[in-house]
């Protein structure tokens, strides 16, 4: 990972930069493994500054959530940039947003740091409960956990999240400086995805109810990633209602498909609404089904291209399924 | 819709079918005009082009109680709109592999290409997916079970 | 028959002859995922759980609930649904009681909620807490993890047997008939559950600075603080489906042709269409208002009205933000910030 | 008993108020299992819920005066879902009613004093109540000044009963319309204007203001230069609101529920509301 003071020293000249407005970055939790998104104002603020492996959340979502209140008479509005620290997945999220004139590139100053792959708070929590303070350091392929007292070393594949075992953009496609010297990246096999592929339609069936059944739809998935930024998200929508606000099997079922479809050819794998989700509802699944699906049919990657992949078409596109 | 008809021995389908305006509207009227037998069981809702099936008509077409549902289109080319229909089957295409992962059987979302002059052809994609849906079965895994219905 | 020792062998026994006449309810581990869900048999449920991800207000007060259907076929009449279901509710966390003790307040009053009933005719089984979560501060808002002050009966884990308080009627009622399955507790249990009282005290890591929280943020409401708070909120509503003392809900009509029904969801003050009105004109515009009318509503809006902290220190608010919102730092941060 | 139930009524009558596109309509509603007496007892200023079912629900303040018996009149303006289908339901169609919600106006405690109402685009319904209860007790009130006013001519509420009260010496009205329209000879401006044009004295008077947020602020602002003490000024506010008996915890103003605690505050109360509004 990146080393923090040179992170530090460069993110203070950019706060410092008058057409910047702040730069968002994370920061020591409150509690246990826990990090923080933090937004630093003043040079001051960028102390707090960490980059360690327990940096999960992807950034690019804080630009839509400024809410952009009716501006009074004599106020002019603050068009200075936004500053945002990027790994590989979050400049894809970036890149993906600008590519859908949903953010102007001038709008936001990107840090990117190459990223070796972000720990899964459910399975370093189970490792090490209990804990008020954690640090996290990675050392050649082990994680050097130092909590409270003692060490743990622990090899990085038990620890990571499942989309990091198989990152194939660890760094970042889009930047205004880099810190940290670029990483090799891994290979996609969608393993998870292919086995459910292979089962009976009533297993997956069992297999699905079972989890959208738990779904209390907060939609902290919807509002933790950086592609949901519909104005109005059609689940809200009450004329027509598309979704019922009643917690069914059949809304939830209709949700879930909403949110995954919607990111169809948009979603780079960040993994933060299976993070978000209270319940544990593996909607990376979904997320990579659909992943897996656009890459063999339209041969479309999110991030990388020039057009939406359903805003756009080729005659030679698969029909076997029409009649 | 129909929970009687369930009771009986033979199961009947409810099948919705969003059929363009232009071609595949005009190729039923055709079928219809002369007097092409199909099963009854379709319920037609016509637009303006198949490019204008939102994926969530579908979903809650399914949820409302629909066992089977077609998007027919005018073939590839003839499109009044031009690149309606190919927008349709991208859509669909990545639709119905959605609904496969999640457990819900294949033969229940349909495409089809119906031009305004293949009045038997219209006949014969109603008749083959209202054979393939009866063989699957009703569709009761995210039907909407209304509170009032007892 | 106060207290009272069952063996754990012997409690499935209990659970089975309470089926008889309870809807027991209990916690039952859904893929890792420890929910309150119905249970038909004693073999369903599940003691070993730090606490319910969805907290117990959730039978009584339902995230989807009926009020009345409707027919509008011949003449517009209206059904509203009988419910004198006797619901059993174990293993309740010490803080969930409370937070049922808190929501009592909001849903009585002249105009009774469904709620009211459903509560009366649910019996409280609480099981106290042999180890506190990281982010338990229940010993902060007035409760604490073996409390067996809001429940009917109170079980407690002391090794291979159960200690039972049977404190109230309605507990007692659910025990008759069954004393055979147990023996009066000795001197010696009665240690050992104290023994492991004080060992679950003292594994409590966290406070939160609550004394004269009401004035604290009494004059503090214009403060640039909350607005340096709601910078990182997404604006979920996780905090408040997970929160125990959430009331808030919405009305909706679902229908189909001419018949329908009146349901009510659960819905959260941190969605921004909760306050906005039918011209656009929202009162709660940003996310800053919206966090802090969430944190004063439990900790000065609510003590003003019923002079009780609409918080149980649960922490369930705490390990579900994505974003690491942590009322206890919001509350013990109050302290340094400038009005 | 399940107090979110309404009981039914029906639609006696309904009145075009205002057409356009922000049209208002007024509905005469009757319970339909009407014992004798009507037990609909309500304050001027009161809220009823009233549900289309099917659609939904929305809280309206009463614009007809408990004396006049046998029915409850609503004012509509159609905005959102459920008031445009109310827009398109005809007389006979059944509604649900639930209520009366909220404290209305303290009536018995203003007896004998002069009253100024100071309404503004929708928010005359609760006045017009208030107006309608004075009519029917006129000697036991002062003077009653009926300050009204909105965007345009068409856009006014009532107004063949605002001309027969101009003629009549029950009451002084002060209609009011924004932008100058010919044929149009009384004031031009807004409300809070047309109040320090009228200017009426604050010797033992009662303000009732009810309009827009931005209309309310300037009228109390103007009240207070008048001389109206505190707790002479009487606003209602509006808030969204779902329950109407303060359990879904919607409508706070602070720890204050609109619907429960209010609609009607003095604004002594209102300036130590600690709360967005």
């Amino acid at each position: 990972m990146a080393n923090i003071d040179e992170l530090r020293r460069i993110v203070k000249e950019i706060v410092d930069r008058e057409d910047v407005k702040y730069v968002i970055g994370y920061e020591k939790g409150t509690y246990g493994f826990r990090v923080s998104p933090s937004f630093a104002f003043t040079p001051e603020d960028v102390e707090k500054f960490i980059f360690s492996p327990l940096c999960v959340h992807n950034l690019a979502v804080y630009p839509h959530l400024e809410e952009k209140l009716p501006l009074k008479r004599n106020e002019k509005e603050d068009t200075r940039k936004i500053g945002i620290i990027v790994k590989g997945c979050d400049s894809r999220a970036v890149a993906q947003i600008i590519q859908e004139k949903g953010l102007d590139r001038e709008d936001v100053v990107l840090i990117g740091v190459p990223c070796t792959g972000v720990i899964d708070l459910k399975k370093i929590n189970a490792r090490c409960p209990h804990l008020m303070y954690g640090e996290v350091r990675e050392e050649n392929g082990n994680f050097i956990i130092t909590a409270e007292g003692d060490t743990h070393r622990i090899p990085k594949e038990e620890l990571l999240c499942d989309v990091c075992t198989q990152c194939e953009n660890p760094n970042p496609i889009l930047y205004d400086v880099l810190i940290g010297e670029e990483v090799e990246s891994k290979k996609e096999d969608y393993q998870k995805v292919k086995t459910l592929e292979k089962k009976s339609l009533e297993e997956k069936w069992k297999y699905w109810e079972k989890k959208f059944d738990r779904c209390i739809r907060c939609y902290a998935c919807r509002n933790g990633c950086p592609l949901c930024y519909c104005e109005e998200c059609m689940v809200d929508n009450l004329s027509p209602q598309w979704v019922r606000r009643s917690v069914t099997i059949s809304e939830n079922t209709a949700w879930n498909i909403m949110r995954a479809y919607h990111l169809a050819g948009r979603c780079v794998g960040c993994g933060q609404c299976e993070r978000a989700c209270p319940m544990d509802i593996p909607l990376m699944e979904l997320n990579k089904k659909l992943e897996k699906d656009v890459k063999e049919l339209f041969d479309y990657q999110a991030g990388t291209e020039e057009e939406p992949v359903l805003a756009v078409f080729s005659p030679d596109d698969p029909e076997e399924f029409v009649l | 819709m129909n929970e009687a008809k369930d009771e009986m021995n033979e199961f009947e389908p409810n099948i919705v079918a969003f059929l363009c305006n232009w071609c595949s509207y005009a190729g039923a009227d055709l079928a219809g005009t002369s007097r092409m037998k199909y099963p009854p069981n379709v319920r037609v809702i016509r637009v303006m082009c198949s490019g204008r099936v939102n994926p969530m008509f579908v979903i809650n077409a399914l949820q409302q109680g629909a066992d089977g549902v077609l998007i027919a289109g005018c073939h590839p080319g003839d499109c009044h709109y031009v690149q309606g229909n190919y927008y349709t089957r991208r859509r669909m295409a990545v639709l119905k592999r959605l609904l496969e992962y999640i457990g819900i059987e294949p033969e229940r979302v349909q495409m089809a290409w119906v031009s305004a002059s293949e009045g038997q052809k219209f006949a014969d994609v109603i008749k083959e997916i209202t054979e393939k849906v009866k063989k699957v079965g009703p569709q009761h895994h995210f039907r909407r079970r209304n509170v009032w219905r007892i | 028959m106060e207290e009272m020792i069952i063996r754990k062998e012997k409690f499935h026994d209990l659970v089975e002859r309470a089926l008889k006449e309870y809807t027991v309810v209990a916690p039952v581990d859904n893929e890792g995922v420890v929910l309150f869900r119905r249970i038909a048999t004693p073999s369903e449920l599940t003691l070993e759980f730090s606490n319910t991800k969805i907290p117990a207000k959730s039978i009584l007060f339902q995230q989807t609930e009926t009020l009345f259907t409707f027919s509008q076929r011949e003449s517009v009449t209206i059904d509203v649904p009988e419910d004198s279901e006797k619901v059993l509710l174990l293993g309740i966390r010490p803080c969930d009681a409370q937070s049922l003790a808190v929501l009592d307040h909001v849903f009585a009053g002249e105009l009774e909620d469904p709620y009211v009933k459903k509560r009366e005719n649910t019996v409280l089984i609480g099981l106290s807490c042999l180890a506190p979560e990281i982010n338990c501060f229940c010993t902060s808002v007035g409760g604490s993890p073996f409390s067996a002050e809001y429940t009917d009966i109170q079980l407690t884990d002391i090794g291979e047997n159960y200690y039972i308080e049977a404190k109230t009627d309605k507990g007692k009622k659910v025990l008759d008939g069954m004393s055979d399955l147990f023996r009066p507790a000795t001197e010696e249990d009665t240690e050992k559950k104290k023994e492991l009282e004080k060992k679950a005290l003292d594994a409590m890591k966290r406070r939160m600075d609550t004394d004269d929280i009401v004035d604290r943020l009494e004059n503090m409401f214009e403060s640039s603080y909350w607005r340096k708070i709601a910078l990182k909120c997404l604006g979920c509503a996780a905090c408040t489906y997970a929160c125990p003392t959430c009331h808030c809900f919405d009305m909706l009509d679902e229908s189909a042709v001419a018949r329908g029904a009146r349901v009510r969801v659960w819905d959260s003050c941190m969605y921004p269409e909760y306050t906005r009105q039918a011209s656009g004109y929202n009162p709660r515009p940003e996310r800053m208002n919206r966090i802090r009318n969430r944190v004063y509503h439990k900790f000065n809006y609510y003590p003003k009205n019923w002079d009780i902290i609409a918080c149980v220190g649960c922490g369930r608010c705490i390990s579900v933000c994505p974003v690491n919102i942590d009322i206890i730092d919001v509350i013990n941060r109050t302290c340094e910030a400038e009005p | 008993m399940n107090p979110y139930v309404p009981q039914l009524a029906s639609i006696d009558q309904i009145r075009d108020e205002v057409a356009g596109e922000r049209p208002i309509k007024t509905f005469q509603l009757s319970f339909q299992d009407e014992n004798p007496q009507n037990t609909f007892k309500f304050n001027p200023g009161q809220c009823v819920m009233v549900s289309v079912l099917g659609e939904g629900e929305c809280m309206f303040a009463v614009s007809s005066s408990p004396t006049e018996k046998g029915y409850i009149e609503v004012s509509v303006m159609k905005l959102g879902k459920v008031t445009s289908v109310l827009h398109q339901c005809e007389p006979g169609d059944i509604l649900g009613v639930r209520g009366p919600y909220g404290n209305g106006f303290d009536v018995e405690g203003w007896k004998g004093k002069n009253i100024v109402t100071i309404g503004g685009g929708i928010g005359q319904p609760p006045l017009r109540s208030l107006i309608r209860y004075i009519l029917a007790h006129r000697k036991e009130y002062g003077k009653l000044d009926i300050i009204y006013g909105a965007r345009t001519s068409h856009d006014l509420s009532y107004k063949q009963e605002f001309f027969r009260l101009e003629d009549s010496d029950d009451a002084d009205v002060h209609l009011s319309i924004d932008a100058p329209e010919e044929g149009w000879t009384r004031f031009v401006g807004f409300v809070p204007d047309n109040l320090l044009e009228v200017a009426p004295s604050p010797k033992n008077a009662i303000a009732v203001t009810c309009g827009p947020p931005i209309m309310i602020h300037y009228v109390i602002q103007n009240l207070l230069k008048l001389g109206f003490e505190e707790d002479q000024i009487f606003t209602t506010l509006e808030m969204r609101m779902k329950c109407g008996i303060g359990k879904c915890g919607r409508c706070n103003i602070g720890s204050v529920y609109v619907c429960k605690d209010g609609p009607v505050f003095s604004y002594q109360q209102l300036k130590n509301m600690k709360g967005e509004r």
